[in-house]
C-alpha cells in the first residue's frame, strides 16, 4: 500500500520536526481540537503498525488488552516525549488504567468524569471537561481562546468532511482511515496529504463487510482483506466513528465540543446502548454490508460482553472474534475470518 | 452460653432440637404482618442444605444461637423476598452502587429493596455451575466477573419477583455490573440508571461531584415515588435514617469486636454476612437490626470474657470479599482469624447526617464509596485496615474478569510490601474447578505458615 | 435454551407459593430405574452407588424433575430387625416379622441408620446424588411412615388386628416406629435429601377413617411437625383409595399430598387452599398391555392440576412399574412439559 | 332359624371371638347340626361382614378380627361336621402374582370365598406363571384368582392370564388388588375383575353361573 508508505514517511517526518508540547489522549471522549487550541500536539495513544505490545504491563491479565498495552505503547518513540496525559472516564478499566499511568509516568496525567448515560446533568460533566483541560492550559501556558476554539473546531470539520466524502466514495482505504484516526499528524497535514492523492482509485469489492469492535491491533484488514472482502465500514474505535459527528460552529464552543466529544459519544459503555445499535444499523445501510465481523479484545467489558446483544439486534451474518492486543492469535482470526467470508460468497453466488 | 466453636451442619443439626420450640416460633420476620408461618427463619444450614445449597455441608458455623439467627435471615433472604411481594409490598432492585441508595429507598413504605448482584454468591453456595451457564448463553462468559450469575438469576426467574424497579448505578463503578443490568433491561426489567461520577480524591474541590450526586438522588426519589405511587416523606426519612445509622453503627462496633485481643470472637464467614447486612439489609431493616443487636450482644459477652475460638493467632485483613467463603473457613482452620476487612463497601459506613436536607446528606455519605475513587484510596482504606487491626497479613480474594481487580491489586500489594506487610492474593476460582481451588489451598497453606514462622522469629 | 427453569428452581417457587412456569414433572420412578440402568433389583436395593447410578441414568433418559431414593416400604421395620426377603430381580418383602408378641414392644429402639439393615445404602445414594446434581434437582427419599413400619416390625394383619384387639400395644409400636422414622429422616436430610413420607398401608382401601384418625394421622403428624421444625416441606404419599379422607389430610400438616385413588378435582375441592398436589395416572397405564391413553389421562389430570390453588406436580399415583413401557413414560413427561402456568414475569 | 345362629352372626359380625366359641358350643351341646351352624351362623356373619366391607363399613382390620371369630367357632364346629354334608360350590385356586408378596388382599377374598362355600386353593404370595399353570392342571379349579397390591409387578399378572388361557381355556379368570381396576383387567383379557371382596364372591356366583 503505498499510499499509506507515503502516510508514514509523513509522519516521522514531521515527528522530527516539531517542537510543541504533545499531549497524548485516549479514547473518543477527549477532543484533538481543545487540546490543539491549548497550544499543544494532540496524539492519539492507539497501537500502531510494527509495535511489541507485549511489554512489561503491572496490569493483570483479565484487564481489558488495550489498557494493558498502552505501557508498552507509551515505552515507543512517538509518545516518549509527551507533556501529559488525558482522558474521560470511558469504561471503568480507561478510568483505573489512569490511575496505573498515574503511578508509572513522571507527567500529570488527566482524567476527567464522562457519563455514562445519556443527557446526565451536562453543567457537571462539561466543568468536569473544563477543568481537565484547564491542567494542560497550565502545562502550555496558554488559554485556549474561543477564536483559537472555533479555527481547530473548523479545521477538525474540514478533515472530518474531507474523510467522509472519501469513504462514501469508497476511495480512502480503511488501513489508511485507521492510520488517519490514530495519526499524531495534526489535521491540516492530513488535510493535505488527502488532497495529494485525490486520485485514489475506487476499490472493488466482492464481500462487504463491516468490522465493529473495540480499538484493532491494525493488522487484522490485511488479514480480512487478503482474500477479494472488504472492510468498508469500521466501526472500531480507530474507523468510521472517530469522524461521523461534525462538531457545530455556531455558539459557545467548548459546548459544542462538549456536544461532540462527551455527550454524543458513541460507545456501547453508554446506557442504553440503542445509539449506538442505531448508528450500526445506519452504517450497515448505508455502506449495504454483507456482513459484520465483531472484533472485540478480550475483557473489554463494553464491546466484548454486548457481543451476542449485537448479534441479536444487527440482523446479519455475523462473526465474534475475541482477540488480545497483547498476544494477537492471527492465524486463527485468519481461518475463522476466512471461513466467515466463504460462506457469505456462498451465499451471495446462491443469491445471484 | 456454651464455649464459642466452630460447629458443622450435622452437629448444628442436633444442636438445634434444642432450641426452645418457642424462640423458633418467635423470630421472624416482617412483624408488621399478621403472623404467618412462612415468616420464622430460625432454622440450621441442614435445611438449606436440602434445598441445594451444597457448600453448607462443608462450611463451619459458630455454635451460638445468635449466628445460627444470623445464617437462617441470610439464607431465606430469596424467599423473603418473594413473600414481600405476595404481601403486597414494592421490590426495588438495586444494583452496582452497593449500599449507598437503600436508605433511600426504605424511606418509602412498603417497599424492600435487595441486591441481584449478590447472587454472586449463590453459584458458590449451590457449588453449581447453573447460574454461570445461563450468563453465558446471554453473553456474559468467563471474562466477566462473578457478578454475571445475576443476569442468570434475572433470566431464569426464579430467584427473585420481577422487581418493581431496579436501580442501576453506572459510572464510576464495575463495568460488569453495568453490562448484567444492560441485559436484564433485554429481559423486560424496568431500569432506572442513576450515574455515578467519578472521584478526583484529594485534589479537588467536592462541591461539584456533592451537588451532582444530590440531584441523582432527587431524579431516584422522583423514580421511587412513582414506582410506588407514595410521595417522599422527609420524617420517613429521617425515621428511617436514624435506623439505617444504628445499623451502621452496630456493624462498625461488631467489626471492632472481632479484633478482640484474646480470642477471635467469631467467625469470619459470619462477619462477612453480618458487614453485608448493610447492603440492602437483607430485606427487612427492623428485623436486620433485631439480629445485629443479638449478634453484637453476644461478641460483646465473648471479647469482654476472653473467651473464642483456640488456635486463630495469625490476625489477617481481607481485601474484596471472596466469593467462596469457604476459603475463609480454611485459612480459619490454618490457624488464621479475619480481624478486618475491605469489601468495597466503605460507602455504607458513614453516619448519615439527619439534620442536613436528605438528598445532600445522602450524597455526602456516597461519596465515601470506594469504587468511586481512584485505587489509590482504596490502597489507603486498605493499609488503614491493616494498621488498626495490627494485622499479621494480607488476603487479597480477587475475581477475574472484573474492572477493577486487574489494576488495583498490584497497587494494593506493592504498598503492603512497602510497609513490610506479607500478602497472598489469589483469584477465587469459580464452582467445579477443584484442580485450581486446591492450589489456592495450597498457597494458603504456605503463607500461613510463613507468617507462623515470622511471628515466632520476632517474639524470639 | 436462557431461561428455563431447572427443576429445582421450579420446586423452590412451587414451595413458596409461587407459580413456575409450569407444574414440576415427577413421576415416581423407583424401582423402574433399576431396569432402565439394567441391573438387578437386589443389587438396587442393597448396593448406594448403584441406586444411585441408576436414577440418574433413568432421570438423564426421561428427563422428570426429581430423584427418589426409594426400594420398599420395609427399609424402616427391617433395620430395626424384622427379616426381609431378598431375591434377585425381587423387591424385598417382609419375610418374617420381629415383634411375634406385643410384650417385646418395650425392648425395641430406633436403629443406627448408619449401620443398621439397607439404611446406609439409602444414606449413600442420596450423598452420590446430592454430589452428583443435587444443584438441579431435588431428591426424595421415602420415609415409611410409623404406621407402615409399625405393620412391618409386627406383621401386616397381627398389626392390623392390634389396632382392634390391643390399641395400646399398637399406640406403643407406632411411637417406637415414629423414633425410627425421625431418626432415619434427619440423617436423610444430612445426606441432602427432602423426606417423602409414604404409608401405604394407612390407605382408605385399607383402614377405615377412624383407624386413620387414631393410629396413622397423628403419627404423620408428629413426623410432619419434626421436619417442619426445620422448615422443610413435606410431601405425604398414601396408595390405593384415599377418597374417604382427604379432609383429614391437611391435619397432619403435609405441604404436598401425593394420592393415588381419588381424583384431582375432589382433592382440590378438599384441600387446594392449603395442600399442594402431587399426582396422579394410575401406573398401570405405563404398561406395555394397558391401552389406557395415557395422553387423554394425562391431559385431563393436568387440565384439574394446574387449577389447584396452592400448585400442582404431574405425577403418577404410585410408583411407576418396573416393566413401565418407556414411550408411555415419555408422553406423560412430554405432556407435563408442555403445559403452563401464565407468564412468571 | 334358630335364634342362636343369629346370635353366632352377629358375634362374627361384632368382632367378638369368646362369645363365637361360646356360642359354638352351647349350638352343639343343644344338638343343633354343625354344617347348618356354620352356614346359618358364621358364614352368614361373614356374609354380613363382607357386606360391611363393601360398604366401607368395616376395613381390612376389622375385617381380619371377624375371621379370627369366625375361625374360633369354625374350630369348634368343623370337628362334629359329618362327611360330605357341606357341598362345595366350586374350587378356587389363589394367589398373589409374580413378584408380590403383599397377601392381605388374597387373605380376604379367600377368606370371603371360603365363607361362601368354594373350595380353595391358596398358592400363597409371589406365584408365577409356571406355579399357577400347574396348580390348574392338578387341580382343576373352576377359578383362578389373581391379586396383586404393587403397580411395580402388574405385568406379571397379564402374562400369567396369558399362560393360564394357553394352558386350559376354561378356568375362569378373576383379579383384583388396589392397582388393577376394570380398565386393566380388560385390557389383559380377565373374566372379572372385583373391586373388593364382596365383589369377588358375587363375581364367582356369577362366573359359576350360581344365583346366590
Amino acid at each position: 500500500m503505498d499510499v499509506i508508505t507515503g502516510f508514514d514517511r509523513l509522519e516521522k517526518h514531521y515527528l522530527a520536526s516539531e517542537s510543541r508540547p504533545k499531549v497524548g489522549y485516549l479514547c473518543l471522549r477527549v477532543s484533538p481540537e481543545y487540546i490543539e487550541a491549548c497550544g499543544a500536539d494532540a496524539l492519539r495513544i492507539a497501537p500502531r503498525p510494527g509495535y511489541d505490545l507485549s511489554a512489561f504491563t503491572p496490569i493483570r491479565p483479565d484487564g481489558c488488552s488495550f489498557c494493558r498495552s498502552v505501557p508498552a505503547i507509551l515505552e515507543t518513540d512517538v509518545y516518549r516525549n509527551l507533556n501529559a496525559i488525558i482522558a474521560g472516564t470511558c469504561c471503568d478499566q480507561m478510568r483505573r488504567l489512569m490511575d496505573t499511568l498515574n503511578d508509572l509516568l513522571d507527567i500529570p496525567v488527566i482524567l476527567f468524569g464522562a457519563p455514562r448515560t445519556w443527557n446526565a446533568d451536562p453543567d457537571y460533566f462539561r466543568g468536569e471537561m473544563i477543568d481537565a483541560f484547564g491542567k494542560i492550559e497550565e502545562i502550555t501556558g496558554n488559554a485556549a481562546t474561543e477564536t483559537e476554539l472555533l479555527e481547530r473546531i473548523r479545521v477538525h470539520n474540514n478533515l472530518k468532511n474531507s474523510v467522509n466524502h472519501l469513504r462514501r466514495q469508497e476511495k480512502l482505504p480503511t488501513a489508511l482511515l485507521q492510520r488517519i484516526s490514530c495519526s499524531i499528524l495534526p489535521p491540516e497535514e492530513i488535510l493535505s496529504f488527502l488532497s495529494n492523492s485525490r486520485d485514489l482509485p475506487a476499490i472493488p469489492a466482492e464481500i462487504r463487510l463491516l468490522l465493529a469492535g473495540s480499538i484493532p491491533g491494525v493488522w487484522e484488514l490485511d488479514v480480512i482483506e487478503s482474500n477479494g472482502s472488504r472492510v468498508v465500514a469500521d466501526a472500531t474505535c480507530l474507523g468510521d466513528r472517530v469522524f461521523h459527528r461534525l462538531t457545530s460552529e455556531k455558539g459557545d464552543p467548548v459546548q459544542q465540543l462538549y456536544q461532540t466529544y462527551v455527550e454524543d459519544n458513541l460507545c456501547p459503555h453508554r446506557r442504553p446502548v440503542t445509539s449506538t445499535i442505531d448508528y450500526l444499523k445506519n452504517l450497515m445501510d448505508e455502506r449495504q454490508i454483507d456482513g459484520v465481523v465483531y472484533r472485540s479484545v478480550k475483557y473489554c467489558h463494553p464491546w466484548g460482553l454486548l457481543a451476542e446483544r449485537m448479534k441479536k439486534e444487527l440482523e446479519a451474518p455475523l462473526l465474534i472474534v475475541d482477540d488480545d492486543l497483547t498476544s494477537p492469535a492471527v492465524e486463527n482470526f485468519r481461518t475463522r475470518v476466512g471461513a466467515f467470508t466463504e460462506m457469505l460468497k456462498m451465499k451471495l453466488r446462491r443469491r445471484a | 452460653m456454651t464455649e464459642p466453636r466452630q460447629i458443622d451442619f450435622r452437629q448444628w443439626h442436633r444442636l438445634f432440637q434444642q432450641v426452645p420450640d418457642r424462640l423458633v416460633e418467635e423470630i421472624r420476620y416482617y412483624r408488621h404482618l399478621p403472623q404467618a408461618e412462612w415468616s420464622q427463619y430460625l432454622f440450621p444450614p441442614s435445611t438449606h442444605v436440602v434445598y441445594g445449597n451444597r457448600l453448607l455441608r462443608k462450611l463451619k458455623f459458630d455454635n451460638s444461637q445468635a449466628a445460627l439467627r444470623l445464617w437462617g435471615f441470610v439464607m431465606s433472604e430469596g424467599e423473603r423476598i418473594y413473600r414481600a411481594r405476595q404481601a403486597g409490598m414494592k421490590v426495588i432492585a438495586v444494583m452496582g452502587d452497593l449500599g449507598a441508595v437503600t436508605p433511600l429507598v426504605y424511606s418509602f413504605p412498603n417497599i424492600v429493596a435487595f441486591y441481584p448482584d449478590c447472587l454472586w454468591w449463590t453459584p458458590f453456595l449451590m457449588e453449581s455451575r447453573e447460574l454461570f451457564d445461563e450468563a453465558g448463553q446471554l453473553g456474559l462468559g468467563e471474562d466477566c466477573c462473578f457478578v454475571r450469575a445475576s443476569l442468570g438469576a434475572f433470566s431464569r426467574k426464579a430467584y427473585f419477583p420481577k422487581p418493581d424497579l431496579c436501580v442501576g448505578t453506572v459510572g464510576a463503578t464495575c463495568d460488569d455490573m453495568a453490562t448484567v443490568m444492560s441485559e436484564a433491561e433485554q429481559l423486560g426489567v424496568d431500569i432506572h440508571y442513576f450515574e455515578l461520577p467519578h472521584r478526583h480524591d484529594g485534589d479537588t474541590d467536592k462541591t461539584a461531584l456533592s451537588g451532582y450526586l444530590e440531584n441523582q438522588y432527587q431524579e431516584l426519589c422522583r423514580r421511587l415515588e412513582q414506582a410506588t405511587g407514595e410521595t417522599f416523606s422527609p420524617d420517613r426519612f429521617r425515621e428511617t435514617v436514624q435506623k439505617v445509622n444504628r445499623m451502621r453503627s452496630l456493624i462498625a462496633e461488631i467489626k471492632d469486636l472481632s479484633g478482640a485481643p484474646a480470642a477471635s470472637p467469631m467467625g469470619a464467614v459470619e462477619m462477612m454476612n453480618m458487614e453485608f447486612a448493610a447492603l440492602s439489609y437483607y430485606g427487612d431493616l427492623d428485623e436486620c437490626l433485631a439480629v445485629l443487636t443479638e449478634f453484637r450482644d453476644l461478641m460483646k459477652f465473648r471479647a469482654n470474657s476472653g473467651q473464642g475460638y483456640q488456635n486463630q493467632d495469625l490476625r489477617l485483613v481481607w481485601v474484596t470479599p471472596p466469593a467462596d467463603p469457604l476459603l475463609m473457613n480454611y485459612i480459619e482452620e490454618l490457624g488464621g482469624r479475619v480481624v478486618g476487612s475491605e469489601y468495597l463497601i466503605h460507602q455504607t459506613t458513614p453516619i448519615i447526617d439527619t439534620k442536613k436536607d436528605p438528598f445532600e446528606a445522602l450524597a455526602e455519605a456516597h461519596l465515601k464509596a470506594t469504587l468511586m475513587g481512584s485505587s489509590a484510596y482504596r490502597v489507603n482504606l486498605v493499609i488503614e485496615q491493616v494498621e488498626r487491626t495490627h494485622a499479621d497479613g494480607v488476603i487479597i480474594s480477587g475475581v477475574f474478569g472484573s474492572s477493577h481487580c486487574p489494576y488495583e491489586t498490584a497497587p494494593i500489594i506493592s504498598a503492603l510490601r512497602q510497609k513490610g506487610i506479607p500478602v497472598l492474593s489469589f483469584d477465587v476460582v469459580a464452582p467445579g474447578k477443584r484442580r485450581l481451588q486446591s492450589q489456592i489451598f495450597n498457597r494458603m497453606e504456605a503463607f500461613s505458615e510463613s507468617l507462623k514462622a515470622r511471628k515466632k522469629r520476632r517474639a524470639g | 435454551m436462557p431461561g428455563k427453569m431447572n427443576p429445582r428452581e421450579r420446586w423452590s417457587l412451587l414451595l413458596i407459593d409461587e407459580l413456575p412456569d409450569r407444574p414440576p414433572v415427577y413421576p415416581l420412578v423407583t424401582c423402574h430405574a433399576a431396569r432402565v440402568y439394567n441391573c438387578d433389583l437386589i443389587e438396587y436395593c442393597t448396593d448406594g452407588r448403584i441406586l444411585a447410578e441408576a436414577q440418574l441414568e433413568a432421570q438423564r433418559l426421561y428427563g422428570h424433575e426429581g430423584l427418589s431414593v426409594f426400594t420398599d416400604v420395609g427399609i424402616i421395620a427391617e433395620a430395626m430387625g424384622s427379616k426381609y426377603h431378598l431375591r434377585e430381580f425381587e423387591v424385598p418383602i417382609l419375610d418374617s416379622p420381629l415383634i411375634t408378641d406385643t410384650a417385646m414392644i418395650g425392648e425395641l429402639g430406633p436403629p443406627d441408620p448408619t449401620t443398621q439393615g439397607r439404611l446406609p445404602v439409602y444414606l449413600e445414594a442420596i450423598d452420590r446424588m446430592y454430589s452428583a446434581a443435587g444443584d438441579v434437582l431435588p431428591i426424595f427419599a421415602f420415609i415409611p411412615c410409623p404406621f407402615t413400619t409399625a405393620a412391618g416390625l409386627r406383621g401386616v394383619d397381627n398389626f392390623l388386628m392390634d389396632t382392634v384387639l390391643e390399641p395400646q400395644a399398637a399406640h406403643d409400636l407406632l411411637d417406637v416406629s415414629l423414633k425410627s422414622a425421625i431418626t432415619f429422616c434427619d440423617e436423610c436430610i444430612l445426606a441432602g435429601a427432602l423426606p417423602m413420607l409414604v404409608d401405604p398401608l394407612a390407605s382408605g382401601s385399607v383402614i377405615s377413617r377412624t383407624t386413620y384418625s387414631h393410629f396413622a394421622k397423628s403419627y404423620q403428624q408428629k413426623l410432619i411437625a419434626h421436619l417442619h421444625r426445620y422448615d422443610l416441606d413435606v410431601t405425604l404419599h398414601i396408595c390405593g383409595d384415599t377418597s374417604n379422607m382427604l379432609d383429614l389430610i391437611p391435619q397432619t400438616g403435609a405441604d404436598l399430598f401425593s394420592f393415588d385413588l381419588a381424583d384431582v378435582d375432589s382433592a382440590t375441592d378438599a384441600m387446594g387452599d392449603r395442600v399442594r398436589l402431587v399426582g396422579n395416572l394410575p401406573p398401570h397405564g405405563l404398561l406395555p398391555s394397558s391401552n389406557l391413553s395415557v395422553t387423554q389421562g394425562t391431559n385431563s389430570i393436568m387440565e384439574m392440576g394446574l387449577k389447584n390453588p396452592k400448585g400442582f406436580v404431574l405425577s403418577t399415583g404410585c410408583e411407576v412399574p418396573i416393566r413401565c413401557e418407556a414411550q408411555k413414560l415419555h408422553t406423560l413427561i412430554n405432556i407435563g412439559k408442555n403445559a403452563r402456568y401464565e407468564e412468571v414475569w | 332359624m334358630h335364634e342362636l345362629y343369629k346370635q353366632i352372626a352377629d358375634a362374627v359380625v361384632a368382632m367378638q371371638k369368646d362369645d363365637v366359641k361360646r356360642l359354638a358350643e352351647q349350638a352343639l351341646n343343644e344338638g343343633l347340626p354343625p354344617e347348618e351352624a356354620i352356614e346359618k351362623g358364621l358364614a352368614a356373619g361373614m356374609t354380613r361382614v363382607g357386606e360391611l366391607f363393601a360398604s366401607k363399613e368395616y376395613f381390612v382390620p376389622e375385617l381380619l378380627v371377624c375371621s379370627r371369630a369366625m375361625n374360633a367357632g369354625f374350630d369348634i364346629l368343623k370337628s362334629k361336621v359329618v362327611e360330605g354334608k357341606i357341598i362345595s360350590k366350586g374350587t378356587v385356586v389363589i394367589g398373589v402374582v409374580d413378584g408380590d408378596y403383599h397377601d392381605i388382599g388374597k387373605n380376604i377374598v379367600k377368606l370371603m370365598l371360603e365363607a361362601a362355600g368354594f373350595r380353595l386353593v391358596d398358592l400363597g404370595r409371589n406365584v408365577t406363571a409356571q406355579k399357577f399353570t400347574s396348580a390348574v392342571i392338578t387341580e382343576k379349579p373352576d377359578i383362578a384368582a389373581l391379586s396383586t397390591l404393587m403397580t411395580t409387578t402388574m405385568d406379571s399378572m397379564a402374562d400369567i392370564v396369558l399362560a393360564l388361557q394357553r394352558e386350559n381355556s376354561d378356568v375362569k379368570i378373576m383379579v383384583g388388588g388396589a392397582p388393577v381396576n376394570e380398565d386393566f383387567a380388560k385390557s389383559i383379557d380377565a373374566h372379572f375383575y372385583g373391586d373388593n371382596a364382596r365383589e369377588a364372591v358375587i363375581g364367582a356366583h356369577e362366573l359359576l353361573g350360581i344365583t346366590i
